[in-house]
């Protein structure tokens, strides 16, 4: 019979790290952290129960060092890691590691995780197992010869991408024969600096995409189930930015057609695990399998907030050995729900990474339908070495308007400072009319022109408040006996600014 | 009282009267303003103009305060006119251009002496593992290039400069 | 056809207004805040879009003022009032001086209200209307000859209750006949002080009652819905500490019933507006009409939690005179929700008020089916003069168990450093059998002995946490010149102190 | 560097030894542990003790230190055994009553001079809409009785002391 853990490491930082500590803590599951120099004061050190040394902050030297992680795990006894995302989470070398020490890896077994880590491999089992995927090639193309054949075939435009490629890393989309081969050449060299591997293969362009992915449960019983979509198409640079489920897009006949299908695909390569089954899918609801993620996905939040299923405990409990609790009669998702990633990048200069000091935070919590799956706080220093996302706000509605609006609420209340954030951008995106009306695709964030708000309001608030300060700070040079109240602040003020100045 | 700000170039003139503690009218562009002030931690204002509340977090070095108004940013400037205009010349002739972040130098696209266009990209600085062109402000000759490729960069530390 | 309001003034402060000011912020209504001079600096205050002065913190003088609160009304043009709970929610002369001002006051009209608010008269309502009430007298005891005659009627043991009261006050449990004559008078004394009304009515004593109460949405054209039961059976001191839905002592069968009764009730006072039917259930599952709040209750969150309904913006809808969105078949309540009421009082020191600033605050927000309605924020002085409640943590869960775990996670992330509170007093609830196999009555916290808790970890941890600190400021005096960022943290200790000397 | 507390009536001894920056090895109960320490805003610590992580707030005042461990509060005195044994032996004897809260009288049951058990309530205090009874932690005569019905107490005001 399946015995649950009793102590999880988390291979992982940031927001993710602090999110499974949390599930681990409501399980009675003792929660292990590791940490690097950057991050010895992290949220998910504080949080946690048990926390490691892992060594240096360079990603290779801390949490992409198997051996050090499998060191701290059996030191600490823990029988289980969970690898969040990013870093080792599809990593199929540190899934066979653990195979051999003998700790369960909490995700899916290295066969599955390997075949759809290389992309043609995953398109050639997809079409066996009946999966649509996008007209192209299945395997890499031989040479610039096979190239031109294959890409007459497939017909423009076309993408040409990396075999061992995600991410857009090695991708070049090709409008014409005349840039074919000069095109392939660039994507070649980048695959082979990306992932040494200059293996490149051929996809149709689809116009006008929409990227929707299927939320899928698989147990090692071979139960599986799909949890609905996740509409993921305002992207920047090949980046998520906010995510919403229900999609506005889609049909009840496509959605089910699509949760079908994903999980006909999870089971084709035995898959167990939490996972998701990307999907492009064209202007006319035509969808074809795009890849599959076989990790947490970071916008996991908005479907747990619409079935109300717990998908870090659920993947625990899979890698324990427990059946799921539910089969596919019982998900019926409830609500719209979104979410809007908080990044430190200052959207009025290019999206630069704002790296630094968080010297204030006020989180919007309260009220009803609001989550803040935060990595920060107050006084936390964001360092420069780890991906920019600061937190994940996430809002639940009856409908999708009480959703946005909950969202504009609570955006409102998000204040941080001493670092840029995304923050003020979300607002041009929730109030865009084409987003309002839920008619968007994967140009939407780079269509979308920048209109500027009227802050004059503001702009008098911030002359008065100079006023009110330089006048005061003026008074108490004068009198510096005045009352308790006002000098301690005064005092504190300077206090302030001289530790500033350290 | 009267104070005179600059906010994106333009003077304001502002005349405060304190009523009563905390309470006080204020005079900005011919308005009259009846104003009431909180004082929360250190720096963080509440402030009531006509009834409508305004969250403030305000900080003043040297020059300018900067003010942050709920979420939108502004900074204001206490300097005189003439200075000010002073600085502005200055600012049409010759740029150095900063980086608003810390990171690392990975590309260098021109060399010192090059013409470059407004909104040419000069090098790229990888942070946060993303890698962010840094791009020229105006049009002229790069004249200098402070850090190599492989360099670490400190936020405000002066990249490269153009005339 | 009805129209939504521009504006609504919110006649409260605390929690509650800051709840109801969100409300308004997602149906894009202005909210008005109003504060008294304790008030100044009141997170309500901060988070409302307009505020007004109101006058001295002593409530009569300000959120009690009728006149000043219609005034600011009507200059800040605001065409409807929220009472929230407690001050003016059910003082009907409020009510009644709105409606004659022409003001819509968000809630019930006077009449129901005024019933509903002396309890013999609601009592004879409910009898008329086929309610079952607790077996007693349905007027006040005329005289002590009456009294004797009555009470041999109800039989033993009873309780005698104030006919214009509430709350506890003026009530007194009888056992035994010899007691009677003495604890009438004293019931009487307490009545006529408490609300000059010295009248007293007989109620028979239910032996270990459960308190569960009935959510209901009434609107202007003759809709009314019961939205499923709160159970209030925690208690202290007849203040309610901790609340859940689903009661873990209703079955199906009981639970319908009372809705359908809770309906009657309403419907027979031609209520409109949301309320909430309190019921008495004995041990055998009987229910008995206690008494209906025509307003908002404290605990209403722990019903959205499970039906995704918002009550404020229900109630707001309902004053602006549209329909109910939905009718009874579509309320299913979904999972388990349990709400804690964090109070400024020190478990350890019998539940003293502890008032004072709040130097250190972190909030559990984070996770899926947390919620922290809160009136605090750091650096925020609790003021002496109102009640003591800071802040409610709710949780929701697919099962009981899952909800109680999710709130021992939220409560051990839960800091309040600067003033005594509840926090750690909930574990010991949510940690004991009783509570935790759900057999449990009002008597629950009476009847509960503070088993102590085994600290020796966190007293170790404590020494060498000073023992650090009394090492490193010595050594600050020796070296001045340590390392940057130490010696900025010593001299950040430093001027903190000063500052706090002052 | 040995150190030696008071917590709870008992003495503590420390001895520390600075391995690292922030890290160090403490003996206590001749148990030795792995100590390695944050600093995160003024009187914030987190606290590593052989992997096991504790969040801290400290302050010191004269004579002791404050210290939350995460929830739980600990008030540990520096100050020496005679001291301490002396402080205590005067307990014994005389105790005057301190308000935890600051408030409103509003009943006295008292006089001064009257008889009164351990746990007998002395007066009423009002704060936040509650009438709190305040009684003597110790049997005696009621020496003093300082406020009168109506007057305000600020917190740690002597309200009475029993002899």
């Amino acid at each position: 019979m399946a015995k649950m853990f009793r102590k999880i490491l988390i291979a992982n930082r940031g927001e993710i790290a602090v999110r499974v500590i949390r599930a681990c803590k409501e399980m009675g599951i003792t929660p292990v952290a590791v940490f690097s120099e950057a991050d010895r004061k992290a949220l998910h050190v504080k949080l946690a129960e048990e926390a490691y040394y892992l060594g240096p902050s360079t990603p290779s030297q801390s949490y992409l060092n198997i051996d050090k992680i499998i060191e701290i795990a059996k030191e600490a006894k823990a029988k289980a890691i969970h690898p969040g995302y990013g870093f080792l989470a599809e990593n199929y070398n540190f899934v066979k590691r653990c195979e051999e020490e003998g700790i369960v890896f909490i995700g899916p077994s290295s066969e599955p995780m390997e075949i759809m880590g290389i992309k043609t491999y995953s398109r050639q089992r997809m079409v066996k197992a009946g999966v649509p995927v996008i007209p192209g090639t299945l395997k890499p193309v031989k040479d610039e010869k096979d190239l031109q054949q294959k890409a007459q075939e497939v017909g423009y435009p076309l993408l040409l991408k990396a075999s061992a490629g995600g991410g857009g890393k090695g991708m070049r989309l090709v409008e014409s024969k005349g840039k074919l081969l000069s095109s392939y050449r660039m994507a070649q060299s980048e695959a082979q600096s990306s992932f040494d591997d200059p293996s490149i293969y051929i996809e149709k362009y689809i116009e006008e995409p929409h990227h929707i992915e299927i939320q899928i449960l698989a147990d090692q019983c071979g139960n599986i189930i799909y949890l609905g979509e996740r509409e993921c198409s305002i992207q920047r640079r090949y980046q998520k930015v906010l995510e919403e489920t229900p999609s506005p897009f889609l049909d009840e006949k496509t959605r089910r057609e699509m949760g079908e299908i994903a999980v006909r695909a999870a089971a084709a390569v035995n898959y167990r695990n939490a996972g998701t089954v990307e999907f492009i899918v064209d202007k006319d609801g035509q969808f074809y399998f795009l890849e599959m993620n076989t990790r947490l996905q970071v916008e996991h939040p908005i479907t747990e907030m619409v079935t109300g299923i717990d998908l870090v405990k659920c993947q625990i409990e899979i890698a324990a050995g427990y059946p799921l609790k539910f089969s596919q009669e019982d998900i019926k998702p409830n609500g719209y729900s979104v979410e809007c990633r908080i990044y430190a990048e200052d959207p009025d200069d290019n999206f630069m990474p704002s790296p630094g000091k968080i010297v204030y935070l006020r989180s919007p919590g309260g009220g009803l339908g609001i989550r803040d799956d935060s990595g920060i706080y107050e006084g936390y220093e964001v360092p420069l070495e780890y991906d920019p996302l600061l937190s994940k706000l996430i809002t639940w509605g009856m409908s999708r308007s009480e959703a946005i609006n909950r969202m504009l609420r609570a955006l409102s209340e998000y204040q941080i400072h001493g670092i840029k954030t995304t923050v003020p951008f979300f607002k041009s995106i929730l109030l865009h009319p084409r987003f309002y009306k839920g008619v968007y695709n994967t140009h939407f964030i780079a269509d979308m022109q920048k209109e500027d708000v009227d802050d004059t309001e503001a702009k008098i608030a911030a002359l008065i408040a100079a006023g009110v300060k330089s006048y005061l700070d003026s008074k108490m040079v004068v009198t510096p006996r005045s009352k308790k109240k006002e000098s301690n602040w005064k005092l504190q003020g300077r206090l302030q600014n001289i530790s500033n100045r350290l | 009282m009267n104070i005179s700000f600059w906010l994106d170039n333009r003077e304001f003139r502002l005349n405060l009267e304190e009523k009563k503690k905390n309470t006080m009218d204020i005079i900005l562009d011919q308005k009259k303003y009846l104003v009431s002030v909180e004082f929360l931690r250190n720096n963080e204002l509440l402030l009531n103009v006509n009834g409508k509340i305004y969250n403030i977090i305000i900080d003043f070095n040297t020059s300018f305060y900067s003010v942050y108004v709920d979420e939108k940013f502004f900074k204001i400037e206490k300097k005189s006119a003439s200075q000010f205009l002073g600085k502005q010349r200055a600012k049409q002739k010759k740029a150095d251009i900063k980086t608003s972040m810390p990171g690392r130098i990975v590309k260098i696209f021109l060399q010192e002496g090059d013409k470059i266009k407004e909104g040419q990209a000069v090098l790229v600085l990888e942070a946060m593992k993303m890698e962010n062109e840094i791009k020229s402000p105006q049009s002229g000759i790069v004249k200098k290039i402070i850090p190599n490729v492989g360099d670490y960069v400190e936020t405000g530390s002066t990249l490269f400069s153009v005339e």
